[in-house]
């Protein structure tokens, strides 16, 4: 007579983010991200070459074979582009989920003692003490140059954010009647937690992921900026602005192709962001 | 508020006392090695080995550490490797400016922030506050270096009514000095300021739904007056946590906008510090961020139990 | 009145070119690097604006010729089968502290040019000589090798102090010299400022009152900098920017002295250890495409770093590895060595990146899988110092327009002590050995032999030497160029 | 039709709410007067369109509603074809405005006194004559210290003076017209009394006329001197109060006032609440016809067609009926038997015993020099309940019930006493609020899973027993798969009623579980707690703050002040002969659903209720004791000694020095 109840319940939570995306800053912003990352996974149809094949032509400005011209070293700078993007995603949709389960879990270790979770917050008020940038420049500092470092420096910049919120949703979800109900029948504390808490702080922690990636996109291009980002010759949007920036004046494109891209790519996630957050709102 | 301070004390004291090590330890846990900076690009092993010990960097690291706190509590924040000056010097040389760049971008940040959101949080015009709504979203998504780099070009190039390079500290010519701050303060600002605005607009239209602007309505507030009187007022406090956050990041942005406009302030000093492994500088500037992180933090408590009289400050 | 920053800046640079030299005005030339008081005795990047203007060298060498061009010494003579050099000093010379210059403060120097923990890199080859005060106005010099080949540099290089506040020198504090300017302000890592000294030994000069040295890192800074009229002088834009900047109408490009990048190998590493796969990567690199790329064809792609004004330079050698993949392709496979690995360590800087990225491609086309390791700049130092880098290493050194036997004495990768590739063969101390010591009717064959080697080895490869760029208003005039640094003591602003 | 002019006339009017799910009707050709100095009561259950009038008379309806038809005239003036501009000097100076929810009705960030004075110069007074007023008018409703209170913050007020503070804004400019949104409902019945009285005590010397909305007949009975009966949106019956509650024409008006418990009913226990099935339309979703006809029990077949029209039956008193409008009379709404309660032999004992119980609520936190001072929420307490009995406990909010009721079933620590349970893990908690009860993320059958699973039932066997559970609470297998937000809030307190008995509970802790609920729907959860505590032999610890409520349910009750019980016993005992003055005092302040009882003396205690951070010295009732220091200055034990609770000789047990000086209202 009824349908499977965990089906059903899938399909309400899949059906309250569906509405996120049915908003026009939803559409634009998955419709963008889409649009990018399917760019990114077919940068090697783009270039086939790699994005470090090297001519003699160097810096021609944009023209219908190199629609963003090429740079210093001859390479189309289209094609550096699409792999920088490539770089960028792989970090931030790796980098920030990883910093979003740590954060969480670090946040909601109060939930297992009182000390646990006082000890995590004072950890993640040092890490806050730290901003982004200075973070990322000790952690390339330390394990050198790469995506990796790049990586960390991602992950631990994201932890006080995730950590905080998931906390705040902690206090504020422990003590709703519905999780003293469960209390006091007895269920467990991880199962009060899996079931009852975090269902209900997904939603802000969504919002701030999504917020996080543009502050992730940002750090990138800022450690790239103070020549710590990504190793050359493999590109980076952030690295790719700033060696750019350097040819501004005579090739605009080289600065205005990635630029447009990082700037597209940080506006689908504000976008979504938004759009995440009104459909939280409107539950 | 003293007693909100004394009370705040021993976990301040935990974060800087860890911060201290962090930032002690954390230098000298990088590949690469002072002395052989200093020694310059030909050096024998002999050159980097004489200069490590008239450095004192041979000494253990504990003792080393020691003294650096020591130091710390005497006012002596250590000598720098590179420069051989006391690091409170350069430090102090270098302070007017990003303190000022500092300033003025957070006085952009709270002025645009505030004011958009205000303005897009009391309008009852749809397309007022749709136009807001799409500037702050492209504001948002674009990183304060990109927005330098267009001032620098189209202000140093196309439309020279602003100084885009370099600088004039405010105590030496206040008027010449402010014209300096201007684009660097206004590309540092511009992102978190539309931040801002949208926090402000969001808790705006949050707090028109409380009873008492309904209150204020039925006694026949005007409509202006509700705004700023009884919105505004409720609003500020998301806007003033979040501006309490930003200041930490504004102070890292400085570190790319200062090489962008020219300007040389701590930030260049940091980057060209742990560059060239120039630890006592760069734990000092740790420890200093992190001082800056906390002070704000306080001050953001300190704010919002002004804005809000039912915040008790424990 | 409101003041506009930007109308005060035009006014300082709306001076055109019509030469007609103003006395007194303020300079304002930036750099990209710190000063670095410490390292007054060698070339810095940060040094080139104010070591020459504030402490004086005895002679200094410009591009226009080989010859020394007198200054603290107004006059000199080679002895004794040019072991011996004897220098007359300028009278009337006093230190900015009032203490009048003698021959003492020569012998002080170079005493201090050969302690441990100078940052001076002549110090093997000026260990070996005797500087001596012969009279209060006559330095007399000698050595167990020929001087000729090797003082010009050294005397050029080397400035000299005040023995009295040496000691300090280093934190910057005081910096006292015989020259034209004195110190007036210094902000570690972001300005100095020098003014007018107004008792220089050489009567009118100098013509300018003051210079403003501001540091400015990022080089589109330098630009608009440039472009706004606030500087007149620029080194440290990139070599684009420079050359688009100074293309004449405003501006003009100036360059001097010359840096060499280096591609150096340890032959104790596989693949490296095979001398045919050395060389292969010798005829891989497109040095051409590098000098346009990365130099914008200023440099030079010589495969030699002996100046072409040495004794006996082997000019037919200096093209024996040109851009040839095929070759290269060729002597990998036959070395056996297609698919190994190269590994090649280099200090975060954009050029030695570029450059990288081409040199990386380039092994690629012929076969070799090349692994790049980016190094901050105190790491870099350090591997290098302790030849503890991988495999091999790109680097730069201000050493372009040294002669042979000084380049053989101080050069890392060369050197014979303090080998930076650890590189320890016998044969190549002996053939070394031989230029250091050769007289002018030996020095033309040893010259030619170490050559022939050096290049059949290929453990160090001169990929580019290009020379130190400035951008220069036209409305300044009168500055003089030596091997690492400039003069401003004749400079001055041009007004209508 | 009084024979004077109206002061506000509204007729006909229509407000409609356009929202994503279509159009909603709140309000529906309501039409009635207010002639100036009277009081007139809005009556209706949540939802029935009371506050959307209040706002449509003052143009602040909210986004995205809209009064779209209708007159609205005040004075002869119609208030809804004026400009924005032209009605500001209306709202505040002609007509005030008093909200629901003190908490949230004043401006967390101004002082008392500014918002007071902003009232004034708005409206063209002087800043400096404004602040002097503002002193005037918070003396004029009772703010003690009125001088040294006026520049406090609204946080600093409790309850009783926000809603001072409110009222005194909007008689600030001497209105004709007080509108007053549920003045009291968040307040307590000892505080309720207060403010009535005070608004009593101002129409008669302002002469200010007041709409009075609110949704308990007491209230009405109590101030009003006509009503209007909402419901739906629409006016089902209006007239004078005596008419309505003598002889009610609709049959909506009727049977509410017949499914009210009262205090004076001595039906307890032997009879279930007359009550009526169903729950409030959806207005989203309004029936064609007469919006009460699903649930009416004299419904005809015309009713589910049209809605009627008001029928006028004497000069003041007419109701929107087919039925009654053909005359007939509305049958007795009769209360089913309560079937004889089932006493198991065997274990008598206790199920609870709490024996000398202090709660600390202090959060514990550590400060730089040692702990926080302690905060005993409940200080001293001691009680029993046996199997199927009800203990009753009351109280004014703040006084402890909660946090008692939260040590009872583990969820605060206490810091010292016992809780002894005779099985343990057998007593379960039914919370106040149902919606906040209910994981609104998780299915109706998760939540009564998790019970299930808690005590051991097997997977397979859940479903079935879930069922089974719900059958029993009323509700059915089509229930289970839904979300709580598909569910009213009555069908959401009977699944955490499911929910607390698939633990097999027991004894039950009920915290004030019909408070939040519509008094039709009140009464059937009375009616299944009763039945099911006789069914399965529960025991109940039922906490409420409705005196009524109390009585009908409990065989025992204990009044509870400021932590400790002041008085315990049987239900007719304690109800007919209290003997602690705070126990007279808390009946007396209760309203009847009566006009006659409108005259009779009450005791009306002053102040609030103290903080249990820092308790009075000795008896902690002296400082609003009627019979204690205040008034006699020479019973200084009062001061210096915590009276015990000691048995009374009408078989009672009272914490009183002086008990059984003051009852039923006699001094
Ligand atoms: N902003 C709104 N949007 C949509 N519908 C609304 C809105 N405000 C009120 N309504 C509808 O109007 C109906 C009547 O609301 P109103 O607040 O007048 O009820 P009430 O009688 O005051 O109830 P309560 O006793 O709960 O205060 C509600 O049921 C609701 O559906
Ligand atoms: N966590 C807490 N921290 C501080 N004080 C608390 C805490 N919990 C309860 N209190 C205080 O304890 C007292 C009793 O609160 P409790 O909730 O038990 O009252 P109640 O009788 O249930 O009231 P209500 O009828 O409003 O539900 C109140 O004064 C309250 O302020
Ligand atoms: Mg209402
Ligand atoms: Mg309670």
């Amino acid at each position: 007579m009824s349908t499977p109840p965990t089906a059903k319940r899938r399909n309400q939570t899949l059906l309250r983010y569906a509405r996120a995306f049915r908003s026009p800053r939803g559409i634009i912003g998955a419709g963008t991200l889409l649009a990018l990352v399917v760019v990114a996974l077919a940068a090697p149809l783009i270039g086939p070459g790699g994005y470090d094949q090297q001519t003699s032509q160097t810096l021609v400005g944009a023209s219908g074979q190199h629609l963003f011209g090429t740079d210093e070293l001859g390479r189309d700078i289209l094609v550096r582009t699409v792999y920088g993007l490539r770089t960028d995603l792989s970090l931030i949709l790796t980098a920030v989920p990883v910093s979003l389960v740590i954060g969480t879990l670090m946040g909601l270790s109060g939930a297992v003692s009182k000390a646990l979770g006082a000890l995590t917050q004072r950890l993640l008020d040092i890490i806050l003490g730290f901003p982004g940038l200075v973070l990322g420049v000790i952690i390339v500092m330390i394990i050198g140059q790469g995506w990796w470092a790049l990586f960390f420096a991602l992950v631990f910049a994201g932890l006080p954010g995730f950590g905080r919120m998931a906390r705040a949703g902690l206090l504020s979800e422990q003590d709703r009647d519905y999780v003293l109900a469960a209390r006091v029948l007895g269920v467990s504390t991880g199962r009060r937690i899996r079931r009852h808490i975090l269902p209900n702080i997904v939603d802000p922690l969504l919002v701030q992921t999504a917020i996080f990636m543009v502050v992730a996109i940002f750090i990138e291009a800022g450690l790239s900026i103070v020549g710590l980002g990504i190793e050359p010759p493999a590109p980076s949007l952030g690295a790719m602005l700033n060696v750019g920036a350097r040819y501004a004046t005579t090739h605009p494109s080289y600065v205005l192709g990635p630029g447009m891209v990082l700037l597209l790519l940080a506006l689908s996630f504000t976008l979504l962001s938004d759009a995440l957050n009104e459909a939280a709102i409107k539950r | 508020m003293i007693r909100f301070l004394v009370r705040r004390l021993p976990v301040i004291a935990l974060v800087l006392v860890a911060a201290s090590m962090i930032a002690f330890l954390l230098p000298r846990l990088m590949p690469g090695d002072p002395a052989a900076a200093v020694a310059g690009p030909d050096a024998t092993p002999e050159q980097i080995t004489q200069v490590r010990h008239d450095l004192g960097l041979d000494r253990p690291v504990v003792e080393q550490y020691v003294v650096w706190i020591k130091g710390l509590f005497t006012g002596d924040l250590g000598q720098s490797l590179q420069y051989r000056r006391p690091v409170a010097e350069l430090v102090g040389t270098r302070l007017e400016s990003t303190v000022e760049l500092a300033i003025a971008a957070l006085i952009f940040m709270v002025i645009i922030g505030v004011g958009i959101g205000l303005i897009a949080g009391s309008t009852r015009a749809a397309w007022l506050r749709s136009a807001i709504d799409s500037v702050n979203t492209l504001l948002l998504a674009m990183p304060g270096f990109l927005v330098g780099l267009l001032m620098v070009l189209l202000f140093g190039i196309y439309f020279r009514v602003l100084p885009t390079s370099g600088e004039v500290p405010l105590s030496e010519n206040p008027e010449i000095g402010v014209q300096y701050l201007i684009l660097p303060a206004l590309a540092l600002a511009l992102a978190p300021a539309s931040g801002i605005a949208r926090l402000v607009q969001t808790s705006m239209r949050a707090v028109r739904q409380q009873d008492f602007v309904d209150l204020a309505m039925a006694k026949g507030v005007p409509p202006r007056r509700i705004a700023t009187r009884h919105v505004l007022r409720n609003s500020l406090g998301p806007a003033l946590v979040a501006i309490g956050i930003r200041f930490g990041d504004l102070l890292a942005g400085a570190v790319v906008i200062e090489a962008i406009f020219a300007r040389n302030g701590l930030g260049q000093l940091a980057v060209s510090s742990a560059q060239t492994a120039d630890y006592p500088v760069v734990q000092v500037l740790i420890v200093g961020a992190v001082l800056i992180a906390v002070a704000a933090q306080l001050l953001t408590e300190i704010g919002l139990a002004r804005l809000d009289p039912r915040v008790r400050l424990e | 009145a409101c003041t506009s920053a930007v109308d005060q800046a035009n006014q300082a640079s709306t001076a055109t070119n019509e030469a007609s030299c103003q006395p007194g005005g303020t300079l304002t030339a930036a750099l990209a690097s710190p000063a670095d008081p410490s390292a007054v005795l060698s070339g810095r990047p940060g040094n080139i604006f104010w070591v020459r203007n504030i402490v004086e060298p005895l002679w200094y060498i410009t591009k226009d010729s080989p010859e020394p061009k007198p200054l603290l010494a107004k006059s000199w003579k080679y002895e004794n089968d040019n072991k011996t050099l004897v220098l007359t000093l300028q009278d009337g010379v006093k230190f900015h502290t009032g203490r009048a210059f003698t021959a003492d403060d020569v012998v002080y120097t170079f005493s201090q040019v050969t302690k441990a923990g100078s940052p001076s890199n002549f110090g093997p080859i000026v260990s070996t000589w005797q500087v001596a005060a012969t009279a209060p106005n006559t330095v007399t010099i000698t050595a167990p090798t020929a001087l000729d080949q090797s003082a010009p540099s050294i005397l050029d290089v080397t400035p000299i102090i005040d023995k009295d506040t040496y000691a300090g020198i280093a934190s910057g504090k005081q910096i006292v010299g015989t020259g034209p300017f004195t110190l007036d302000t210094y902000t570690p890592g972001a300005a100095m400022t020098l003014k007018k000294n107004p008792n220089y030994w050489q009567a009118d000069l100098p013509k300018l009152d003051k210079i403003d040295i501001p540091v400015i890192a990022d080089s589109t800074a330098q630009l608009a900098a440039l472009q706004s009229g606030r500087l007149q002088l620029a080194s440290g834009l990139t070599v684009r920017d420079a050359t688009t900047a100074g293309d004449g109408t405003k501006f003009t490009l100036e360059k001097s002295g010359g840096i060499f990048y280096l591609l150096g190998m340890d032959i104790t590493k596989a693949p490296l250890n095979n001398k045919q796969v050395r060389q292969a990567i010798a005829y891989a690199i497109d040095r051409e495409r590098i000098n346009q790329q990365v130099f914008v064809g200023i440099g030079t792609t010589s495969d030699l770093m002996w100046p072409e004004s040495s004794p006996g330079y082997p000019k037919d050698l200096a093209t024996k590895y040109t851009y040839d993949p095929e070759k290269a392709k060729q002597l990998i496979a036959s070395a056996g060595a297609t698919g190994a690995t190269v590994d090649l360590t280099y200090a975060q800087q954009p050029i030695l990146a570029s450059m990288y990225s081409i040199i990386a491609n380039n092994l690629e086309a012929i076969g070799l899988k090349p692994k790049g390791e980016a190094l901050s700049i105190g790491d870099y130092q350090q591997r290098v110092a302790t030849a503890s880098f991988k495999m091999s290493y790109l680097n730069n050194a201000a050493s372009v327009g040294q002669s042979a036997p000084v380049l053989l004495a101080t050069l890392p990768q060369i050197r014979l002590k303090n080998n930076s590739l650890g590189y320890d063969d016998p044969r190549f101390a002996e053939l070394s050995n031989a230029v250091t010591t050769a007289t002018s009717a030996t020095s033309a064959d040893a010259l030619r032999k170490l050559t022939e080697y050096m290049l059949d080895e290929a453990n160090v490869q001169l990929i580019v030497a290009a020379p130190t760029t400035a951008v220069q208003a036209k409305n300044l005039t009168g500055v003089e160029r030596t091997l690492t640094g400039s003069l401003f003591r004749n400079a001055c602003l041009t007004k209508p | 039709m009084t024979a004077e002019a109206p002061l506000l006339r509204v007729a006909g009017l229509r407000t409609e709410f356009h929202t994503a799910e279509g159009v909603v009707r709140a309000v529906d050709d309501v039409s009635f007067d207010i002639a100036p100095g009277e009081i007139l009561g809005i009556v209706g259950e949540s939802g029935s369109g009371k506050s959307v009038t209040a706002r449509s008379i003052l143009g602040m309806v909210h986004e995205p509603g809209r009064v779209v038809a209708g007159q609205i005239s005040y004075r002869g003036r119609d208030l809804r074809t004026l400009p924005p501009k032209a009605m500001r000097p209306i709202r505040g100076r002609e007509i005030g405005l008093v909200f629901q929810d003190p908490q949230s009705a004043l401006n967390p960030v101004m002082t008392v006194r500014d918002q007071i004075s902003e009232a004034l110069t708005v409206h063209g007074m002087g800043r400096a004559a404004a602040r002097e007023r503002a002193l005037e008018l918070l003396e004029q409703v009772g703010i003690p210290d009125a001088r040294r209170r006026a520049d406090d913050y609204p946080h600093q007020f409790s309850g009783g003076m926000r809603q001072r503070v409110v009222i005194a804004i909007a008689l600030a400019n001497n209105p004709s017209l007080l509108i007053a949104d549920e003045p009291t409902t968040a307040l307590d019945v000892t505080i309720q009394a207060q403010i009535l009285r005070l608004l009593g005590r101002l129409r008669h010397e302002l002469g200010v006329a007041v709409l009075m909305i609110t949704h308990d007949m007491g209230v009405v009975a109590e101030t009003c001197d006509r009503l209007v009966v909402m419901y739906g949106g629409r006016v089902l019956e209006r007239g004078t109060v005596e008419d309505v509650f003598r002889a009610p024409k609709s049959p909506y008006t009727h049977d509410l006032l017949a499914a009210m418990p009262r205090l004076s009913s001595d039906s307890a226990g032997a009879r279930r609440l007359p009550s009526i099935p169903g729950a409030p339309p959806d207005p989203a979703h309004l029936p064609p016809g007469c919006p009460f006809e699903p649930r009416c029990r004299l419904a005809v077949d015309a009713c589910a067609e049209k809605m009627p029209s008001l029928t006028v039956f004497s000069v003041d008193h007419a109701a929107a009926c087919h039925v009654t409008a053909g005359g007939a009379s509305i049958p007795v709404l009769d209360s089913p038997p309560a079937p004889p309660r089932r006493r198991a032999e065997g274990d008598r004992r206790p199920i609870l015993e709490v024996t000398d119980l202090r709660i600390n609520v202090a959060n514990g936190r550590r400060g730089l020099w040692g702990r926080q001072d302690p905060v005993y929420a409940v200080d001293g307490v001691s009680l029993q309940v046996h199997p199927g009995e009800t203990l009753g406990l009351v109280g004014e909010s703040g006084c402890g019930k909660s946090t008692l009721a939260r040590a009872i079933v583990g969820i605060n620590e206490p810091a010292s006493g016992a809780i002894t349970v005779r099985t343990g893990g057998a007593v379960q908690y039914v919370f106040q609020d149902p919606s906040a009860s209910l994981n609104p993320r998780r299915t109706i059958r998760e939540s009564i899973d998790e019970g299930l699973e808690a005590i051991g039932v097997p997977a397979a066997e859940r479903y079935d027993e879930s069922v089974r559970l719900l059958e029993r609470v009323g509700l059915n297998a089509r229930h289970l798969e839904r979300l709580p937000y598909a569910f009213s809030g009555g069908q959401r307190q009977r699944v955490g009623i499911a929910r607390a008995l698939a633990a097999k509970p027991e004894l039950l802790v009920l915290d004030e579980p019909v408070s939040a609920l519509d008094v039709s729907i009140q009464a059937q959860i009375i009616n299944l707690l009763e039945s099911l505590r006789d069914e399965l032999d529960l025991g109940y610890l039922f906490i409420a703050h409705d005196l009524s409520v109390v009585r009908h349910l409990s065989d025992r009750i204990a009044v509870m002040y400021l932590g400790g019980i002041v008085e315990t016993g049987e239900v007719a005992t304690v109800y007919g002969d209290p003997r602690h003055p705070y126990t007279a005092a808390l009946l007396a302040s209760s309203p009847h659903p009566d006009p006659a009882a409108k005259h009779r003396e009450r005791i009306v205690l002053t102040g609030d209720l103290p903080s249990p951070k820092n308790p009075p010295s000795g008896c902690r009732f002296r400082t609003r004791c009627p019979i204690g220091p205040i008034v006699h200055s020479d019973r200084t034990i009062c001061i210096e000694q915590r009276p015990a609770l000691r048995p009374a000789p009408n078989g009672a047990h009272v914490a009183c020095h002086f008990p059984g000086e003051l009852r039923n209202g006699e001094a």
